[in-house]
């Protein structure tokens, strides 16, 4: 029973992996969104399973939290945003895709490099979790600045802080105020990026976030 | 006793939060403001009195106690500055009365939310005071809607979250570290049991935990290379943000480095701190130095300098022993006093001239002499010219470390030398230049500034021998 | 008593030193003319300049200072009391320990110094020349001149003159190579300092080539009278300081017999009409050289002091 | 200990009357400065009776300054010597200033600085442990600097930004050397120092830095750029101090941690680094002192040169003490010590004859000035005083103290080592070219600027300056002759300082065969005494001068100037500063400052003036300075770029960090 346990929450945390790389692959908008979409459930099971195996009511919270917030709203409220906004829906990658991958094939190297030579890991996460957590957090920075508008930078942290819950929810008996402060952390992110998009939409005529540095300070 | 100051610090400035975000009229919500930092203040004061305890939220240890007190006295001080410059700001309309109400809320969260991450005794809540304290300010910077403005505080909000959530991925790894010995729950997040049990801890996993944490407090920190949100955010800010910002919230991150770095060091196998902390601020120092001298911004330029003595005292800490982490701790005081101060003088100065541009900004010498008095003292001080405060602890540590590290000590030496060149290049200029350009009387409040100038005057000179007991017990707790 | 006689004698030696002056000048110009072929003046002809000229009244600029009718007594004395400490007929005389080979250079110095300043009182452009180029010659002069002292200070054992002069005398120094090159070197130094050619040629006022007589241009009188005495008196130190460094036989001493004394009198009149001769004789066959080949000249000077000095060291077995 | 309390007290008083002058302008400035020269005389009179008193030594401890360590002040003969100094020179500037900065355009800028520059000297010299001895060091610097940015002028924005650099670019050297001497546990007082007798290697790094610190400070070659800038800057009494004593106050500081606190380890070859840098500062200082034709760079260059003898008195003394040959050591400690002080006088002297003939004037180049002898006769005199005695002529003091070098270089040979032999008659060259090369630029600097005629307007109408700077003056030319001509009672008087340093004393000064002679050595090689040929100048002179007057004509006429017959009216046709050094900036000039004169002629047939330019650069600038500076501006305009990337670059380099730290992480596990 533990190992199938076990087993389970593997898959689930590297189908959420596997997301993060079909992330990076994604070169559209829409696109991009809706694999965001699929990678928040995929969290959203992985917590549930965990809640399920560490008997941790509160966790199916978080679960739901991801399901709802960042499964369905968030992707949501940003296609809306892309279709009021007229966004170009090709987004401009910096580097190109096959580099990307490949960068975050190494990034995976790296973090089970680190991971490894912890000798025990204690309660439900494995070390290969923590291993496909880390590589998550990493991927999620990586698509940040890999691609060039706003949107899809917004998309690459909240997979990074997927990432995160997908950790914490791991960690065993992790103090509630955790989830809580990471719930909130999410809804002022949101809510944050929502006023500031907004405010840029007033400003300039895109999103793209280069075409600030125009507005760049110290300078004659 | 305990529960009363702890009431006054945290309690009573959210109370007053509500009541402020409510009250329209901006003067009475300034002196409002005025009055909760002062009851903050008094309240950190209280903290002397009773005796030092832990329980398992809460910490009051020689480290935090008078970093609270300071935070607090900063935080004061700079509520009655602001309340001076925002009535300037007022008349020039830069900002509304909705924002102002907006602003002062926003001024008490972020104090409260410092004293929180200060005090408290568990790592997760001190994570949720810092966020709260870099979120709150992000919406501060952002206050001005300039375009300039917009852009820095994007900049710092990006940076600022990424900072977030690397340092709650570290904060669950220490977690995970410390749950295979004091189990599971809140006791594996306590920083006081954990500083006991480090050794037993696992080393890499503790590794891996140090980096993420480093990464994250660091970008707070505004250590190089993540320092790029801290020019711009200082730079298009209200200037009494720039004052906090400078002056206690960069402390605040450091503060939560050194926490770390002291369960670090009871662990054997792990990474040693030290060296990567030396590295990062002695490369902040030399960046922030020679960033200096091309900065035509006057706020950005005191915001490099920062960098560049978060730099000096990271490398301290990282150096270790009585000696540096004492001076360490001393420069940490002596900065946010004087920087705080530096920027109270600029606030007036930008008023006066109606710019920030340091181009516009010249011969202050004659056309307002007290001003200039009081920049010219705050940037000698800052450069780290007797009889200051901020000289003693680059005495110690430049001579501790040549001692020890003789290229080091070159290279800290060369920094500290390269970054007096340019500020004194500049306070010439600002000084003794050509008067030019508007020059406007402002009402400008000069109790703060002498107050800090004071107070690092007088550390130059003599330091309290309690405050030299704290220190030197925190030294070393540091190792 | 010994006072007494210790007074006299150095009393004596002030006053031969001032008589002997002017005819050593005079000798110089008669074997010099003698060499061109032409009679010349009488050995006697520079006392009757003197006496001429301190007889008739002084012309001096209007604007002249207090300065400029100071300096010729100031120039005159200096150049005086260095004389008397410099050992001639002989050594050990009462005031020669008031001041070393150094102290008399310094006071050459001084009065060189107000020699220059005179010059530039008046404000004309010649004055202005001629200190300049004097204070340029000079001031590379001295150096060479510092090697000399050391390299005799070394072999002497002390920089004060009788006392050199006595060591000198009273034991066989030897042909040390060192000296030699120091005895040429301090001849060298010893014309550029009074100006004889090829340095300076004290017959001419051909503007552009003249040092020393740009200086005095504007005097006249007794104060030129002064200088002029100076400048005779100067050029007999030197080459008594020659004589008494590296040619001190038959020097008497102090308390020695009066005919001891006597012969010293006589013994260095002679040599110094030796010196008058070797002197006239080069100044025939040497011709003037451009001012700014003094420069190299002097330094040859350096160099053979240098040299000297690193003989000794060698010869001395370090 | 109550000669200590007293000057403590001074000492406050002085930060007192500098905050009293600051809240309160009104303040006369007459009272302030004569409240100055007060208290310096007050503390001079302490220090001199304790140095008379011999090797008597105080020293007490405040509860202030560094934790554990409080501020520690000290009076032994060696800071009692510098006292007198500091405090002579101090007072006699005060009461020039008492006339002269009545004419200060801003005294709200110099008033406040000025006492606390006096007091922050005076603690350098009593502080006795590293933290108050380099705090009192950087607020000397930094009220120095207050001081010359006093002055409005365009060029000392530059001047002051350099010397501000400069001097703690050489703070941070002595940082380093008492952090070296302190050691990890943070040892910075004195006596602990002095006990922990260190290591040969750590002894030689210390003289390394205190050469490039103290030496900076000083004004040594290659590092005393800052000072020919500095130093005119400043308001002229001002600058008496800083080049008569300041100089002074870091060449204490180089002898107490030399020869005091890392004494024990000193070795022979100290003295080739020290003697050679000495050797080129004496004669570059003077060379760009000829050079120059602005009257107080001139003078400041000269500091650079009188630096250099000092120290060349300073290396003989490692030299020979390293040998064990006590008396010789002995002889060069007081040699330099004794420079020390006369420098500091007539220094002082020529620097505030400046000042007078600058306020007299508003001129401080010399090519424009000329005759000020008739305009101004006291202050000429006390200048010509001043220039006799720095040109190393008798019977002036300026003289003594050269040949004692002279004397302690010509007891060279008696040295063990051969690098030594043959390297300190070089620089015994070097030291005469340098003292005939200051006799040329004196006689330039009194000629030009005071005989011959008037070349501009300014000149013309100057006016004598007021009494109490004429009294200043006046005192400090007639010390110069006092220690001229009774310098056995100087030299009696270094004694204890002497043997203190040296742990040798020089032969008392009475075993001479007539009174007041200097001895310098026991066995009688040679002897000088200022006193008898002074006597005996002033008899022959007079004699003269008496029998021409009764025995030949007395009778004098008035006429034009004759000139070869030349008339000519125009005064700028007298020879200038730069027409008088030519013959020399032709000799050296060329290589050493790549000197370059162009003359601009016009067209035959055109009347207009012939324009002379003559260009030349400092070789410590074109060589050390001009190099950094453009690395610097290279390094500052290539990293700017950070300061404008994109969010997306910035979050670059957070992951790169990040990604960065963790592959350290990997490599450590």
């Amino acid at each position: 029973m533990q190992g199938f346990n076990v087993d389970t929450s593997h898959f689930l945390a590297g189908a959420v992996l596997v997301c993060s790389f079909a992330l990076l692959y994604q070169a559209r908008l829409f696109a991009l969104l809706n694999v965001f979409a699929v990678q928040s459930m995929m969290l959203a099971l992985a917590v549930g399973w965990q809640a399920h195996v560490q008997q941790a009511g509160h966790l199916y919270i978080t679960a739901a939290l991801a399901l709802v917030m960042k499964g369905m709203i968030i992707p949501g409220a940003l296609r809306r945003i892309v279709q009021n906004m007229k966004i170009h829906r090709t987004i401009e990658t910096v580097v190109s895709v096959n580099l990307a991958m490949l960068a975050g094939v190494g990034l995976t190297i790296l973090s089970i490099m680190v991971v490894f030579p912890i000798a025990r890991m204690a309660g439900g996460l494995a070390r290969e979790d923590l291993a496909f957590a880390l590589t998550i957090i990493l991927i999620g920075m990586l698509v940040m600045i890999t691609r060039r508008n706003a949107i899809s930078q917004i998309i690459g942290f909240m997979s990074l802080e997927n990432g995160l819950i997908l950790a914490a929810t791991g960690a065993k008996g992790m103090p509630l105020v955790v989830e809580v402060s990471v719930a909130s952390s999410v809804l002022i992110a949101f809510f944050v990026f929502g006023i500031f998009i907004f405010r840029i939409r007033e400003h300039f005529d895109s999103v793209d976030v280069d075409q600030l540095s125009a507005k760049r300070g110290d300078v004659e | 006793m305990t529960s009363l100051a702890f009431a006054l610090i945290l309690i009573v400035p959210v109370a007053g939060m509500v009541l402020l975000a409510l009250i329209s009229s901006y003067r009475i919500g300034a002196w409002l403001n005025v009055a909760l930092s002062a009851t903050a203040f008094a309240g950190s004061c209280l903290l002397f009195a009773v005796p030092m305890q832990t329980d398992t939220f809460f910490l009051v240890d020689s480290f935090n106690i008078y970093l609270v007190a300071l935070n607090t006295l900063v935080g004061f001080t700079t509520s009655i500055f602001s309340a001076s410059y925002i009535a300037h700001e007022l008349e020039q309309e830069t900002l509304t009365r909705g924002y102002l109400r907006f602003y002062h809320a926003l001024y008490q969260a972020m104090m409260t939310a410092m004293s929180f991450a200060l005090l408290s005794n568990n790592l997760g809540l001190m994570w949720v005071g810092i966020e709260v304290a870099t979120l709150s300010t992000v919406v501060m910077v952002g206050i001005y809607r300039t375009a300039q403005a917009i852009e820095a505080a994007w900049k710092y909000f990006i940076l600022g979250s990424v900072g977030i959530a690397l340092a709650f991925f570290g904060t669950i790894l220490l977690y995970l570290a410390a749950e295979q010995v004091l189990g599971e729950g809140a006791a594996a997040l306590t920083w006081s049991l954990l500083v006991n049990d480090a050794a037993k801890f696992d080393p890499a996993l503790l590794s891996l935990a140090f980096v993420f944490l480093l990464a994250g407090y660091g970008t707070k920190v505004g250590l190089a290379p993540l320092h790029a949100w801290l020019p711009d955010a200082h730079a298009e800010g209200p200037t009494p943000i720039s004052a906090v910002l400078s002056g206690l919230l960069l402390n605040v991150a450091l503060y939560a480095v050194l926490r770390i770095k002291m369960i670090m060091a009871g662990n054997a196998g792990a990474i040693p701190p030290g060296p990567i902390m030396m590295f990062m601020g002695l490369s902040s120092l030399i960046f922030a130095a020679i960033m200096l001298y091309r900065r035509r911004d006057i706020k950005r330029l005191f915001a490099y300098s920062s960098i560049e003595h978060m730099g000096i005292i990271t490398f301290a800490f990282g150096m270790g022993g009585p000696l540096a982490n004492f001076a360490g701790l001393l420069h940490m005081t002596m900065h946010s006093l004087t920087k705080s101060g530096i920027f109270f003088a600029v606030g007036h100065i930008a008023q006066a001239k109606r710019t920030q541009k340091l181009a516009g900004i010249t011969g202050l010498a004659k056309s307002h002499p007290v001003l200039a008095w009081s920049l010219g003292i705050g940037v000698i001080a800052i450069a780290g010219v007797p009889p200051f405060g901020v000289f003693t602890s680059e005495f110690l540590v430049v001579t501790t470390t040549f001692v020890r590290q003789p290229i080091l000590a070159g290279l800290l030496a060369l920094g500290i030398l390269i970054a007096f060149g340019a500020l004194l290049m500049r306070l010439q200029q600002v000084l003794f230049g050509e008067p030019q350009g508007p020059s406007h009387k402002v009402s400008a409040s000069s109790l703060p500034v002498l107050l800090h100038m004071g107070l690092v005057l007088l550390a130059g000179l003599w330091l309290p021998q309690i405050l030299v007991d704290w220190f030197q017990q925190v030294a070393r707790l540091l190792g | 008593m010994e006072l007494i006689v210790g007074l006299f004698m150095q009393g004596l030696q002030m006053m031969l030193v001032l008589l002997v002056a002017p005819a050593l000048v005079g000798l110089v110009r008669k074997v010099h003319a003698r060499l061109l072929m032409r009679r010349g003046p009488s050995i006697f002809q520079p006392y009757r300049d003197l006496l001429r000229l301190t007889r008739k009244e002084a012309l001096v600029a209007k604007n002249a200072s207090w300065l400029f009718r100071v300096a010729p007594y100031l120039i005159f004395s200096s150049v005086w009391v260095a004389s008397a400490l410099v050992p001639t007929f002989a050594t050990g005389l009462i005031f020669n320990w008031l001041a070393d080979i150094l102290a008399i250079v310094a006071l050459l110095a001084t009065a060189r110094f107000a020699m220059a300043l005179a010059g530039m009182d008046v404000g004309t452009s010649f004055g202005g020349l001629g200190s300049s180029r004097e204070m340029t010659i000079s001031s590379l002069a001295e150096p060479a001149m510092l090697m000399i002292v050391f390299t005799i200070a070394l072999v002497a054992g002390t920089t004060q003159l009788s006392a050199i002069a006595g060591f000198m005398a009273h034991q066989p120094v030897g042909l040390r190579v060192s000296l030699g090159l120091a005895l040429v070197s301090l001849v060298i130094v010893a014309v550029a300092e009074n100006a004889r050619i090829p340095v300076d040629n004290p017959a001419t006022h051909l503007e552009l080539t003249m040092i020393h007589e740009a200086m005095v241009l504007e005097y006249s009188g007794r104060h030129l009278a002064l200088i002029e005495a100076a400048a005779a008196t100067k050029l007999l130190l030197y080459m008594s300081l020659i004589i008494c460094l590296f040619f001190p036989f038959g020097v008497a001493t102090a308390e020695g017999a009066l005919g001891a004394q006597f012969a010293g009198i006589v013994i260095w009149l002679v040599k110094l009409s030796i010196g008058a001769l070797l002197l006239a004789f080069g100044e025939t066959v040497v011709a003037k050289m451009r001012l700014f080949r003094v420069a190299e000249f002097l330094g040859v000077a350096l160099v053979l002091g240098l040299l000297s000095m690193i003989f000794l060291f060698v010869l001395k077995g370090l | 200990m109550g000669i200590m309390v007293v000057i403590g007290s001074c000492l406050a008083l002085f930060f007192v009357l500098a905050i009293l002058t600051l809240l309160w302008p009104g303040i006369g400035l007459r009272l302030s400065y004569g409240a100055t020269m007060l208290l310096c005389l007050i503390i001079l009179f302490c220090a001199a009776s304790s140095l008379l008193a011999g090797n008597s030594i105080t020293s007490v401890m405040l509860p202030i300054g560094l934790p554990n360590v409080g501020m520690r002040l000290r009076i032994d003969a060696l800071s009692a010597f510098f006292l007198v100094v500091v405090n002579l020179g101090a007072a006699i500037s005060s009461l020039f200033a008492m006339g002269y900065g009545v004419h200060e355009k801003r005294p709200g800028r110099v008033l406040p600085f000025y006492p606390s520059f006096i007091a922050a000297m005076n603690l350098v010299v009593l502080a006795d442990d590293a933290f108050t001895f380099l705090l009192a060091w950087e607020t000397m610097s930094l009220t120095s600097w207050a001081l010359v940015m006093s002055n409005e002028e365009k060029e000392t924005q530059r001047a002051g930004l350099v010397y501000f650099v400069m001097a703690s670019f050489s703070a941070a050297m002595l940082l380093f050397s008492f952090g070296l001497l302190a050691g990890a546990g943070g040892a910075y007082g004195f006596d602990e120092i002095r006990a922990s007798n260190p290591s040969a290697w750590t002894a030689g790094i210390v003289l390394i830095l205190v050469l490039l610190g103290a030496g900076s400070k000083a004004g040594v070659f290659p590092v005393h750029v800052w000072l020919p800038l500095a130093h005119p800057a400043a308001p002229s009494h001002v600058s008496a101090l800083m080049s008569g004593v300041m100089t002074k106050v870091a060449i204490y500081g180089a002898i107490r941690i030399l020869f005091d606190l890392v004494g024990s380890a000193m070795v022979w070859w100290w003295a080739v680094p020290v003697l050679i840098v000495a050797g080129a500062t004496a004669l570059m200082g003077v060379l760009y002192a000829l050079m120059q034709h602005d009257l107080k760079r001139l003078l400041a260059y000269h500091t650079v040169e009188n630096i250099g003898i000092i120290l060349i008195g300073v290396g003989l003394a490692i030299a020979f003490r390293a040998n064990g040959l006590n008396a010789a050591a002995a002889l060069a400690m007081s040699a330099a010590l004794l420079h020390v002080f006369n420098h500091s006088l007539f220094k002082s002297l020529l620097f505030l004859g400046s000042g007078a003939v600058l306020h007299a004037t508003g001129e401080r180049d010399i090519d424009h000035l000329g005759g000020l002898i008739h305009k101004m006769p006291y202050t000429a005199f006390f200048f010509l005083a001043g220039s006799a005695a720095i040109s190393a002529l008798p019977p002036l003091n300026g003289f003594v103290s050269e040949w004692l070098t002279f004397q302690s270089i010509l007891a060279s040979p008696g040295l063990a080592q051969a690098s030594l032999k043959f390297l300190i008659p070089v620089i015994g060259v070097m030291l005469a070219l340098a003292a005939a090369l200051a006799a040329a630029c004196f006689v330039k600097a009194f000629g030009v600027t005071f005989l011959g005629r008037a070349r501009s307007q300014a000149a013309h109408e100057a006016k004598e300056t007021d009494n109490y700077s004429l009294t200043a003056m006046g005192l400090l030319a007639l010390f110069c002759l006092m220690i001229g001509i009774l310098p056995s009672f100087a030299v009696d008087a270094l004694r204890p300082v002497v043997g203190m340093l040296t742990s040798g004393t020089l032969p008392p000064q009475d075993i001479g065969p007539a009174p007041l002679t200097l001895i310098p050595f026991a066995n009688g090689r040679s002897s000088y005494n200022g006193m008898i040929i002074f006597i005996f100048l002033l008899l022959s002179g007079g004699t003269t001068a008496w029998f021409i007057h009764h025995f030949a004509s007395r009778a004098i006429r008035f006429g034009n100037l004759w000139d070869c017959g030349h008339r000519e009216d125009n005064p700028l046709a007298q020879y200038t500063a730069a027409s008088f050094s030519q013959p020399i900036r032709r000799v050296f000039g060329g290589q050493v400052f790549r000197a370059r004169e162009q003359v601009d002629m016009p067209p035959p047939g055109d009347s207009a003036a012939a324009v002379f330019k003559s260009r030349l650069v400092d070789p410590a600038w074109f060589l050390i300075m001009s190099p950094l500076a453009r690395l610097l501006e290279i390094a500052t305009s290539r990293t700017d770029f950070l300061q404008r990337l994109t969010i997306r670059r910035y979050l670059a380099l957070v992951f790169l960090w990040v990604v960065m730290l963790l592959i350290v992480v990997a490599i450590w596990n």
